[in-house]
């Protein structure tokens, strides 16, 4: 632990930190465009120069590790100058063009600017141009204009994506970056996105966000991405109950700082027309009374033996925890369906995305939710004549349901409980409308076991409930006695169960790791 | 019936209409002289639209009290609230039937009339004509306080309360102050009265008209101010009371009813006017000017001109000091009242009856 | 009068020194066997005693670098040869490379041999076509004759020399650009720290050293250090060589002991073009101050030309007489520093453009008596500032005229006269004869 | 510290019977009445005469357009973001000329909501919304207030006009 003093204040810092890090820690902020935690170090912005005792040269803070004994000083007239020099040359090629850019109120080159920058320019030359009819596929905006050279994007696919996407072209004050669409290569990978939050001023921007509101004008609520078993941290960025954007939540345990393309972009199916306006019986529109006192009473009339509860992985533990108790009080069975050929530790690439597309496979199955292989032939066979039908838009359990699909749509009792219209749905005898995860409240246990919150942004759409409630309603129209009356209720009464999960979990991982160690190592 | 009696009768119809016609229209263009003057007073233009000079804007505001919807609230005691405006409105008619406006001319020699003898311009030539005066306008605080108290409203009530406490207080001033001037011309016919101001003051050098504002300075201002107060103008409209009681007895009254409250005050202040004018003013004569021997019209259309224009002095003082004071506080309404201008009237009636125990036992004058 | 002293060029008017029979006829290679039979650690001594200083504008002592370099590193250490010279002003090393190619071989082999490097890069410059040529040659003939490869002269000692050529990007010349370009990646300067000494080409410790530095190393050890030390002034040892250009008489390549003022170096290469008043004089390299006339009595040194704020740099000296328009000359510079700006750092790519903007706009006259002080304020910012010192190599010309002739370029500006057309430096204006040793 | 109060000197007899107080009062207002009928009144016949508005006079707004009518708006929804009412709906669109690339699909300033407190004119980076001297836009129904792109364009010429015709009656 390397005592440093930072602007006269001495502190203890971790091994191994560089300046800018050290600074951070206790709170005095070294501006930077080049320096991502998360990429190597190139040190070419030249905005992080710092005064380092006794070195007569200014130093760039992230090349600069820490080491006992250092003085470094942030705020010497020698470093506001540095500071505001390097925000001049930044800004005399960098079209003044905040009022269309993207990147406006929450660009690293205006917030900087606000600091350091001056109100008039200096320079009355012609500005740098370059061309914009580079192609740069079809997730990305590039403007070339605007770029200032930190050559984050070229470092993230090459040290992160590893797939070199993006390079230098020219020379000089004519250094452009410049997606390599050639060679097989494109710049449509899989984290591609994460350009909108990694470039620091509006080079490159997203296609789906781009022009469609102000960062400002957005809520963020922290959530939990749910499209794979990864549990990628979010923000959902919204607005007036309509989803904008997912960003990224940095989570050193789970993603670190990136999500991929599918988490960033597909949230559609949140305000898709497709969305079950109301709840149905029988076809007909029904008040939500009338509905869950049908569904209550469907599910208790064909006996435990032919009743059955099919649910996704979407899930949230508390949710799962109001469908076992539901099925307590049928006394049938609830399950899952095994998705074919899915190992919840599977990944799909080197980085986040993995082959398990449901959010909370361990969470069911450390409530006992597990897959029932013989459930698919009771169904296939008419064994079942009344099924509780949990989200089956799920893609995995779609896949999981393929084979069954006629029989599925054909028993008599089915209720669904969906936020999108589905086969199933338009079948079902009471068609419940649920929520979106942006909708509810709730945990999802990742691959290894990590719980983690997902906060309700927005109320559901429309007349849709949120699924815990439509259970409990179910739960107790169906007889049972519920005493979590909560999301927190119920997640407090499953807290202990998770844990051990994730333990037994952790533990696990660690085994298979070590049996993969000793296997590469023989 | 006798043809005298018919000629009296026919010619006091014929009075009636007139009067009423040019009380009427001049109750109507006063309001809009009202309006016109406090706009000019206050740096303003005033209403310009309808008609040149606004001349039919009168028209205009009666067409549109004639086409309000004429609400009667639910809480109102309905026969009195329908009777007050009429009530307020009789007296106010009623008492110009004893003012004359000119001498009266000879009848024509040959006709229905030729049996009167003189057509007098004065719908009724009563002998207490100012007794008369007193003793209806007295009655039209019924119809404030009738108002007030039908509408079963605490600001109408508060209102008319106020109302009927101040004409009584200020009643009193004006019949005493007038006393004085029936003293000097011993008479309370008007016609007499303004008959008796065409003389000059006898023991002066020099030949000052023998006016009732001459001869009764003190009597002419507490007279004045106890009329300001009976026709509740500024600054004695404590009945309305805009700021504290919202609009006094006639909040609760909308369209034609409210437009006769407003017909009354407006008439009010023109009778006011033209009492004034008969007993302080010399009436229609113009000292030093002879007007008797001009031809029967000419000398009854000058004395109209003369009357009509003292009195319009009188009216538009209503309007100037309108736009000038402002109201009073309650108390110190009835502390100037009862404590101020009672003893001032009596002393002045004292003085006055003192001065002609003296001219009669001394004999001077 | 100073006199030209042939340490390095000693042999160059050899005809056919460049073959290594003509060159062993006078003495190649035998300084090598000498060095093979000492100890690394003495080798490196013995340089560190004779206080060479690098040559190629830095002045770094040689022995000191090589004696950075670990001894036992987990990686293969690299020797990288920087001929690439591109410094305006500046052709010395290829005099060398052309006409006593083995010096520079033996010079390497023996700062292998001191380090403990097997592979030796040359990094020359990639329009040096011919002296690659007769390098490659005399590197071919060296291995045939068994000075290079495996074991050389019997010795546990093996070494590789390659020939590198660049493609002609002036901030490869620089040791990480150099670096970078060698392995084969864009020619950009690298974040120091980490050193090349530490980590370098191929993660390996690598030394950086100027061709002439090595080409001084055989004679070091054919006289001895104390020998080499006591030419020259004091810290300064040795001798150099001045390629001197501009309006001489006679310009070229000469050898000169460490310290002759430049009044005479110009005297030897002929006195001034016409007769003609001297204007300004550049030292050491188009990035080196300018001197003015009254400065030419400084001695060519690098402590003494850093003390009047120019520095030694590359040894390139350009003579500028009267007649030359100063304006034109930083315009071209800039226009030349814009050009070879890598790119990768913010001031050098943005200020040097925007310093070559202003001058162009200057030069066309439309300047504004105003832009002097923002281009020394600019060229201020830029200063210290940059990754490499490319940036620097521009702010330090650019501050250098302006200061010191302000006034010609006011007037120039006042004048609203437009040089366009008129020839700029380089362009006809210097004559530069190669190769003029003598 | 204890404050002096003054008693105002008593009253004296003519200030008591108040008589001169009142000729005075009457004197001023005869005084201000003279002066309207001569002609000094400070009213304005409104809709035959107009108010001339100070220059810096807020109203109803415009967009100008560049002179191919296109508008100059590039929807960065500053004005929207600043504005103190909430009185201004943006949505933006990718312009059809890459030069431009952004401009408003959408522009509309509730009228009603609007406080005319020219935040937006000040705040708008491309001059594209001024608020013009123009102050008579009434109509009878709420959406004759709402102004969107077509109108905000289109008054923006006739408003001109008006100015201009104002500025020859000058």
């Amino acid at each position: 632990m390397p005592k440093i003093t930072i602007d006269g204040i001495e502190c203890e810092v971790a091994d191994g930190l560089n300046v800018i890090e050290a600074a951070k820690t206790i709170g005095i902020h070294i501006p930077h465009f080049c320096y991502h935690p998360a990429l190597s170090l190139v040190g070419q912005c030249r905005m992080c120069l710092i005064e380092l005792d006794p070195i007569p040269k200014l130093q760039t803070a992230c090349s600069t590790f820490v080491k006992d004994g250092m003085v470094i000083r942030t705020n010497t007239e020698k470093v506001i100058k540095a500071r505001k020099a390097i925000m001049e040359f930044l800004l005399i090629n960098h079209p003044l063009d905040c009022p269309e850019c993207d990147q406006a109120g929450e660009c690293d080159l205006q917030n900087n600017s606000f600091e350091f920058g001056q109100g008039f320019s200096r320079f009355e030359e012609q500005k740098r141009t370059y061309s914009r009819d580079i192609p740069v596929g079809e997730k990305l905006v590039r403007i070339q204009d605007r770029c200032i050279h930190c050559t984050r994007c070229i470092r993230f696919f090459r040290e992160i994506v590893q797939n070199e996407v993006m390079t230098y072209q020219w020379r000089g004050n004519n250094t452009a970056m410049t997606p390599l669409e050639q060679d097989g290569r494109r710049l449509d990978t899989n984290y591609s996105g994460n350009m909108h939050e990694l470039c620091p001023c509006g080079a490159l921007t997203l296609k789906d966000f781009r022009f469609k509101t102000r960062p400002w004008n957005l809520a963020n609520t922290e959530s939990v991405c749910p499209l794979c078993s990864t549990g990628c941290n979010i923000f959902i960025d919204h607005k007036q109950r309509k989803i904008f954007r997912i960003r990224p939540r940095v989570n050193m345990d789970v993603n670190t700082w990136w999500i991929c393309d599918f988490g960033r972009i597909d949230f559609g199916y949140a305000h898709s027309e497709t969305r079950i306006a109301g709840p149905r019986v029988k076809g007909a529109d029904a008040d939500w009374k009338t509905a869950l006192d049908t569904a209550a009473g469907l599910l208790k009339t064909t006996g435990a033996s032919a009743t059955a509860i099919l649910c996704s992985a979407d899930a949230t533990n508390e949710e799962a925890l109001l469908v076992k108790k539901l099925a307590a009080a049928l006394g049938c069975s609830a399950a899952s369906l095994p998705a074919p050929g899915v190992d919840p530790l599977e990944m799909e690439d080197h980085l986040l995305l993995r082959a398990d597309k449901a959010a909370n496979t361990q969470g069911l199955k450390a409530l006992g939710i597990v897959p029932d292989p013989a459930l698919a032939d009771k169904l296939s066979g008419g064994a079942i004549k009344t099924l509780l039908l949990i989200n089956p838009f799920n893609k995995q359990l779609a896949a999981a349901l393929d084979g069954v699909r006629d029989a599925v749509a054909k028993i008599p009792n089915l209720v669904v409980l969906d936020h999108n219209e589905t086969d199933f749905s338009k079948a079902a005898a009471v068609v419940l409308p649920g929520a979106v995860w942006a909708e509810k409240n709730g945990t999802f246990t990742n691959y290894k076991g990590l719980v983690q919150r997902i906060n309700q942004a927005f109320a559901p759409a429309g007349k849709a409930r949120g699924d815990f409630d439509i259970l409990l309603a179910l739960a107790q129209g169906a007889g049972a006695d519920i005493a979590c009356k909560t999301h927190i209720d119920a997640y407090n009464e499953i807290r202990d169960d998770l844990l051990k999960l994730e333990a037994q979990i952790k533990k696990d991982i660690e085994a298979l790791q070590k049996a993969a160690a000793e296997a590469e190592k023989a | 019936m006798d043809s005298a009696v018919l000629a009296t009768v026919i010619l006091a119809l014929i009075k009636i209409a007139l009067i009423l016609a040019v009380l009427f229209t001049g109750v109507a263009y006063y309001s809009l002289a009202e309006r016109k003057f406090s706009a000019f007073m206050q740096d303003r233009i005033g209403p310009n639209r309808c008609g040149p000079f606004a001349l039919l804007q009168p028209l205009a505001d009666g067409v549109k009290f004639f086409l309000k919807e004429d609400v009667i609230p639910h809480h109102v005691d309905k026969v009195l609230y329908l009777a007050a405006p009429a009530m307020a409105m009789i007296p106010a008619m009623a008492t110009i039937a004893v003012v004359p406006f000119a001498d009266p001319i000879p009848a024509p020699a040959s006709g229905l009339f030729a049996s009167l003898g003189q057509i007098q311009f004065q719908l009724a030539d009563i002998n207490v004509g100012m007794l008369y005066i007193f003793a209806v306008s007295g009655l039209a605080v019924y119809g404030v306080v009738i108002a007030g108290w039908a509408s079963n409203n605490k600001y109408a009530l508060l209102g008319s309360l106020r109302a009927s406490a101040q004409m009584i207080s200020y009643e009193l001033t004006l019949g005493l102050s007038v006393l004085g001037v029936f003293m000097v011309y011993e008479t309370l016919q008007l016609d007499a009265i303004v008959a008796a101001q065409t003389s000059f003051i006898s023991f002066l050098p020099v030949a000052i008209p023998k006016w009732g504002i001459v001869v009764q300075p003190l009597g002419f201002l507490l007279f004045l101010i106890a009329t300001f107060a009976e026709t509740s103008r500024l600054p004695f409209d404590l009945p309305e009371g805009e700021a504290e009681i919202v609009a006094g007895y006639h909040v609760e009254y909308g369209s034609m009813k409210f437009m006769l409250f407003m017909l009354a005050e407006y008439s009010h202040m023109i009778i006011a006017s033209a009492v004034i004018t008969c007993l302080f003013l010399g009436g229609w004569n113009l000292p030093w000017v002879d007007m008797s021997s001009l031809p029967a019209v000419q000398r009854v259309a000058a004395q109209l001109a003369v009357f009509t224009a003292k009195a319009g002095f009188f009216a538009f003082l209503f309007i100037w000091v309108r736009w000038t004071l402002p109201r009073f506080r309650y108390d110190q309404l009835m502390r100037l009242g009862w404590k101020v201008l009672l003893p001032l009237a009596i002393a002045n009636l004292v003085a006055t009856g003192a001065f002609y125990v003296v001219k009669y036992t001394v004999g001077i004058g | 009068m100073a006199e030209i002293m042939k340490v390095v060029t000693r042999n160059m008017d050899v005809p056919d020194q460049h073959t290594i029979a003509v060159a062993m006829q006078n003495g190649a290679y035998e300084q090598l066997k000498k060095a093979l039979e000492m100890t690394p650690d003495a080798i490196i001594e013995e340089v560190k005693k004779s206080g060479l200083r690098g040559r190629g504008g830095a002045g770094f002592p040689a022995g000191l670098k090589w004696s950075f370099v670990p001894k036992q590193a987990p990686k293969p250490k690299y020797m990288c040869v920087n001929a690439d010279e591109g410094e305006p002003g500046t052709f010395k090393d290829r005099v060398i490379m052309s006409k006593d190619p083995h010096l520079l071989v033996e010079g390497i082999l023996i700062a292998c041999y001191a380090i403990g490097i097997r592979d030796a890069y040359i990094y020359i410059r990639g329009e040096f076509v011919e002296p690659a040529n007769i390098l490659q040659k005399a590197i071919d003939e060296a291995y045939e004759k068994g000075f290079i490869g495996e074991n050389i002269l019997g010795k546990d000692f093996t070494c590789h020399i390659t020939v590198h050529r660049g493609a002609g990007a002036y901030v490869c010349g620089e040791e990480t650009g150099l670096i970078e370009s060698l392995e084969g990646k864009r020619g950009q300067p690298r974040l120091k720290p980490p050193f090349p000494a530490v980590v370098g080409a191929f993660q390996g410790p690598t030394v950086v050293n100027n061709v002439e530095t090595l080409a001084n190393v055989p004679r070091i050890f054919e006289h001895g250090a104390d020998w080499f030390a006591a030419i020259g002034v004091e810290k300064n040892s040795g001798t150099r060589l001045f390629g001197i250009s501009g309006h001489v008489n006679k310009p070229g390549v000469y050898e000169l002991p460490m310290g002759t003022p430049i009044r005479e170096l110009i005297e030897l290469a002929g006195g001034v073009r016409g007769g003609r008043k001297i204007k300004a004089v550049v030292p050491g390299g188009s990035s080196a101050p300018a001197l003015t006339p009254d400065q030419l009595d400084t001695q060519m040194s690098f402590d003494a030309l850093g003390a009047i704020g120019s520095m030694g740099g590359s040894g390139g000296v350009i003579v500028m007489d009267e007649t030359t328009n100063l304006v034109c000359v930083l315009t071209r510079l800039l226009e030349f520093y814009a050009h070879e700006s890598c790119g990768q750092c913010t001031p050098c790519r943005e200020g040097v453009a925007w310093l070559k903007k202003i001058m162009q706009r200057i030069r066309r006259g439309q300047g504004k008596i105003e832009d002097i002080d923002l281009m020394l304020e600019v060229a201020g910012n830029i200063m210290g500032n940059t990754l490499c010192p490319l940036g620097d190599a521009a702010a330090m010309p650019t501050r250098g005229f302006l200061t010191k002739f302000r006034a010609e370029f006011e007037a120039f500006i006042k004048s609203g006269a437009n040089a366009e057309g008129t020839p700029m430096a380089g362009e006809g204006a210097v004559q530069v004869s190669v190769p003029a040793a003598e | 510290m204890a404050i002096i109060v003054k008693k105002p000197a008593p009253l004296t007899f003519w200030e008591r019977i108040y008589l001169p107080a009142i000729l005075k009062g009457l004197g001023m207002t005869m005084r201000h009445m003279i002066k309207t009928l001569a002609g000094g009144g400070v009213t304005i016949r409104y809709p035959e005469q107009h108010k001339r508005v100070p220059n810096n006079y807020r109203a109803l707004h415009v967009m100008p357009t560049w002179e191919d009518g296109h508008i100059k708006c590039v929807a960065c929804e500053m004005c929207s973001t600043v504005c103190p009412a909430n009185a201004i709906t943006v949505h933006a669109e990718e312009d059809e000329n890459p030069e431009i690339e952004k401009r408003a699909a959408f522009y509309e300033i509730d009228e009603l909501r609007c406080i005319f407190c020219g935040f937006c004119e000040e705040v708008c980076p491309r001059d594209a919304i001024h608020l013009t001297k123009n102050y008579e836009f009434v109509t009878d129904n709420r959406e004759g207030f709402l102004y969107g792109m077509d109108r905000l364009t289109k008054t923006g010429r006739l408003v001109s006009e008006l100015e201009a015709k104002e500025n020859k009656d000058r």
